[in-house]
């Protein structure tokens, strides 16, 4: 059950040029309303923009007398840019939880691929699965790489590339992501996060490995809740889901990755 | 503010408040009503049907422009027999005024849902005759009289509980549809539904919408709709549900004076999923300040100059 | 950023910039050449003329509404002799096109209006046939095919240089009226003019425009500007100077890849008297970031889906 | 020459319920574009309003590196809102200076009249006549006074009347007024300022007795600067004068006080 609540920043720190991390204080959002990573929250920006912007959550706490939950986001336009210039102990208006996060279990052992602000949503994942997961990190550049640590104190293994060879393995994740599963298959699914032609990439290779894989989506929404059917994906079978209600994360297999 | 009577009646239908949500902002009562109790609500204008299931338009739906948002969601809907199975038992359970929204690609169409819905026990049918976003038919039954009038007609020889018909902004001069549907014989009017926009990505260089451009609601059009309903309530005798960028009870007031006896709160629930309620007890705040005793009171009460 | 060729041809008319300022938010350039060098401009579209001297509507005149205004000044000008005496020379002191707006009750004043500004000098004529505040033909004029048809004929017959024609988006297919406009012989369109709208005070219950209704412009009525300008680049083929809600170099470049040679900038300067530079500045800026070499290479740059 | 200015807010004080003063750093609007008490600013309001808020300026000083303003205003919707939650230190962006303030000289004996939100903008006068001045101060209510001790400290005489009886004599400014012209004519000047009702009756009085009167308008504006056209009010000859550029201030014998 998504509620609207008054979130206090308690922690606001810039990750890098773009990208900053906040984490706000969400009431009871985990222990009451289950919140969990890969979730996403709805996020009012600023009082002339109309609609709220969709921001994953990529970790949470509970906590007393407030739970709290980290967000990463990037500078993209207006909204995100208002967002950018909070600072800690301000307060914006949320909605959420909403949507589903991955379907995992602690047992699992994970294969994470995150591209650009891609990255942020699978830390939970990581998290939540106690170290066992390897992690493939794509970034445009070395200087847009973000929670790296993070990820490498919380997985078995972490790959990074960049897109112009700057860090890590020079090249897209999909490529890293194959040699990894050339040499060992026994993931028990691959989660990723990211632009779409990386999510269909990815898709295409882990499908040739016949390992289940879930891809986290974006949508322009509206209201986030399910109610205006703004933010459908087309589906292989021709029907609509929509990212806010159904997703944002979907099997990649019903995924019509052809639009 | 609990002194004032909010009940209003929509041709019949009687409401216990004037508000109302607006067909495709709030599906089928489902999602917000896990916000509060949709009791606190007059009525709701379900999500658009059709005869048969669509799925509606390819993505990108949504774009958002100064004070509005540009939609082209399409009419994705399960169809009407789905809604009369899955959705209105459950929507029946509440107190609140169902408003069934229909959109079809002939007259005949229009017939036969408006007697299902009637047979299932809607309060009210509300006939789209403005969707800008289907091809067929949609846009033209808003814009010509006589087709606006034949669908209304339809509508009316195949339902039981009273009609009424959706306006589009996107004419010269919308007295002239309101009067070929008043004479058609509906019920009440509706209006208004969305001005055709759109909104370009610079740096694609596309258009945001898949469907190049869509339909503007929201607080921008505000203005647009009082206008609307002033001159529709100026040139025919019909109840008006008006609608088009209410977020407050200010701009309810506004259209109740401007002419409409209730108002639908559609994009601002987007902002806002409390907006309706909030729109709600601004107007009981604003009919107290005035010291009337009926929201009511207010439809109408515009001095022009 | 200085690398940027920021000119453009509207009909022939050049231009050093595509920035022109709207008809009547910008009088006849004394006001805001007091903030800057009017060289700074593209061009300038005068504060409509009429043939006689005209007071206007009488006031109050300006309502806000969100993100936009609506007006009901009324045409209020001291006459098109006026003009071409007292206002003419001091504008030509500058280098920026000078385009008079001219609003006429017949066609024979809009054909008398141009013979005189064409022997003073103008650059361009810019035909309103769009006014929504005069009752006496305004909207008539912009709203039937025929008649922007012949008003148009009028004018280029009595025109030594090129003639624009600024449509209403008060109508149901602005690509009727643009084909009529353009098969009549003008050399350009300018789009859109401004919508109309209501605002009522709740305390007073009176609208707050003694005209009842007014015009509403700014940024709320971007989209539909956006919508307009592309349907009108498809249906003809006339250069368009795109207008309607620009307040950032954004927005102009969403109306230039939409197909407008030019954009004008009206309600945005009541905000900030520097919008106009600024949208140029922010064009030059896209432009470059574009990778492109000149301005008008974006005009008509959507690819639609 | 109008500027756009960037003003610092150095002083914000709440005057009753619903007034507020600010003073403001106008740069060098005072002493090199000439701004003074009773001519305009034209205030931009947070940033979801379009337009501007005229507020008219009620004391100047000549002041280095900064000229000051002092602007009292009142809250009545969204911009007079916003201002109103301004604090000491922050900024607002405002144009002036803008339209005529009275035309009046040092030696001028004045009759200056105010009702509510009226009063401020004549205290400027009282100030430039050192002391010369007679005022009249209209309120609602005692709780609605405001300046009161201003004017006392600036005036030779100040009356206090009020609509309620809360505050001084019980009635409107125009019998005031009355009372005191006909025990002496001998003023230069009634300036006035207030609701469109008072000044119309305070025009006839002063045109009674023979005194010459001029009235601070109010209008609803767009641009502020005359380019626009929206500020019309009609004058008695049938012509349109604009309150932005010829106000505003108007001589009372040439508006048309009958629409
Ligand atoms: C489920 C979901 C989770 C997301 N998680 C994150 C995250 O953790 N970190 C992060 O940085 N970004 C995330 N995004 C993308 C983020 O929502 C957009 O970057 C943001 O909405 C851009 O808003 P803006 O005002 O800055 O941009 P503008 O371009 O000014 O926004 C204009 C409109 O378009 C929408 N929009 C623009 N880009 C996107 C986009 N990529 N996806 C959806 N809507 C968009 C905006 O919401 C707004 O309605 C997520 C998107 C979705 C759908
Ligand atoms: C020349 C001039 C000088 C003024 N000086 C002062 C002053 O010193 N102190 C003061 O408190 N007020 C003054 N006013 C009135 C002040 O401008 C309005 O109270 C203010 O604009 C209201 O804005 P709002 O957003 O709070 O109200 P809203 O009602 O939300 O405003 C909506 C729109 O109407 C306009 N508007 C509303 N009321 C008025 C009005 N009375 N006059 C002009 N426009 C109005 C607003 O500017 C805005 O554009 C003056 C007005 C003028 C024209
Ligand atoms: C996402 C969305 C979907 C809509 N779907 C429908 C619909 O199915 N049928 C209909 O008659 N109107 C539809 N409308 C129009 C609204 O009912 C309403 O007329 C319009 O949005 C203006 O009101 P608002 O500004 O309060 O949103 C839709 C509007 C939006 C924003
Ligand atoms: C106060 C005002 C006066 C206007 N007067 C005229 C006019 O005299 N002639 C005309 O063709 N358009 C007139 N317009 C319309 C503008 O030129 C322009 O088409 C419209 O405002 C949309 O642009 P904008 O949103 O940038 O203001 C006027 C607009 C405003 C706001
Ligand atoms: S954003 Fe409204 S249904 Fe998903
Ligand atoms: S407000 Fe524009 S002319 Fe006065």
């Amino acid at each position: 059950m998504p509620i609207e609540q008054i979130c206090t920043i308690v922690e606001a720190s810039k990750l890098n040029e773009y990208a900053y991390s906040f984490t706000l204080e969400v009431g009871d959002m985990v222990t009451r309303h289950g919140l969990k990573a890969g979730q996403f929250l709805h996020i009012a920006c600023g009082e002339g923009l109309l609609l709220r912007r969709p921001i994953s959550v990529c970790q949470v706490e509970a906590n007393a007398p407030h739970d709290t939950a980290r967000v990463v986001f990037e500078v993209r336009g207006e909204g995100t840019h208002w967002l950018a210039g909070r600072q800690a102990g301000e307060k914006v208006n949320v909605l959420g939880p909403l949507g589903n996060g991955f379907a995992i279990s602690t047992d699992d052992r994970l294969l994470l691929v995150g591209g650009g602000i891609g990255v942020p949503p699978l830390l939970g994942q990581a998290v939540y699965t106690a170290g066992k997961a390897t992690a493939v990190l794509g970034f445009r550049s070395a200087d847009r790489a973000m929670l790296v640590e993070d990820y490498q104190d919380n997985c078995a293994e972490v790959y990074l590339c960049s897109d112009d060879g700057s860090l890590g393995r020079h090249g897209f994740v999909d490529a890293q992501l194959r040699d990894i599963l050339e040499k060992d298959k026994n993931f028990t699914a691959v989660l990723a996060c990211g632009p779409k032609p990386m999510l269909k990439n990815v898709a295409k290779v882990a499908a040739e490995f016949g390992v289940p894989c879930q891809v986290s989506l974006e949508e322009r929404m509206a209201c986030g809740v399910g109610a205006c059917l703004g933010c459908a994906v087309q589906m292989a079978d021709g029907t609509m889901k929509h990212v806010c209600k159904d997703g944002p994360v979907f099997d990649a297999k019903e995924v019509d990755w052809n639009v | 503010m609990s002194k004032v009577d909010l009940s209003v009646d929509l041709a019949g239908v009687k409401m216990k408040n004037p508000v109302v949500v607006a067909s495709g902002t709030f599906g089928f009562g489902r999602e917000y009503g896990q916000f509060y109790n949709l009791n606190e609500l007059g009525g709701i204008c379900c999500k658009g049907l059709t005869l048969h299931r669509r799925e509606g338009n390819p993505p990108p739906r949504i774009a958002e422009t100064p004070m509005g948002i540009l939609n082209s969601v399409g009419l994705q809907n399960p169809g009407v027999d789905a809604f009369i199975e899955h959705e209105l038992p459950e929507l029946k359970q509440h107190d609140l005024a169902i408003i069934a929204n229909i959109s079809g690609n002939t007259p005949e169409e229009y017939g036969v849902m408006c007697e299902k819905l009637s047979a299932a026990g809607v309060d009210m049918i509300e006939v789209n005759i403005s969707c800008p976003n289907v091809k067929a038919g949609g846009l033209a039954y808003g814009t010509k009289p006589e087709l606006a009038a034949e669908v209304t007609r339809m509508a009316k020889s195949h339902s039981t509980v009273p009609v009424m018909v959706k306006l589009s902004p996107n004419v010269t001069d919308i007295t002239e549809i309101a009067r070929a549907v008043a004479d058609a014989g509906a019920d009440a009017l509706s209006l208004i539904n969305t001005l055709r926009g759109m909104r370009i990505d610079l740096n694609t260089r596309r258009p945001i919408l898949k469907m190049n451009t869509g339909g503007l609601s929201g607080p921008a059009v505000l203005p647009v709709a009082v206008r609307m309903v002033w001159e529709v309530a100026c040139a025919v005798d019909l109840p008006i549900l008006g609608m088009g960028g209410v977020a407050r009870g200010e701009d309810a007031a506004q259209l109740m004076l401007a002419g409409a006896s209730a108002v639908a709160v559609g994009t601002a629930c987007f902002a806002d999923p409390y907006a309706p309620i909030k729109v709600r007890d601004g107007l009981a705040q604003i009919t107290s300040a005035q010291g009337l005793d009926k929201v009511s009171d207010l439809t109408g009460g515009v001095r022009p100059w």
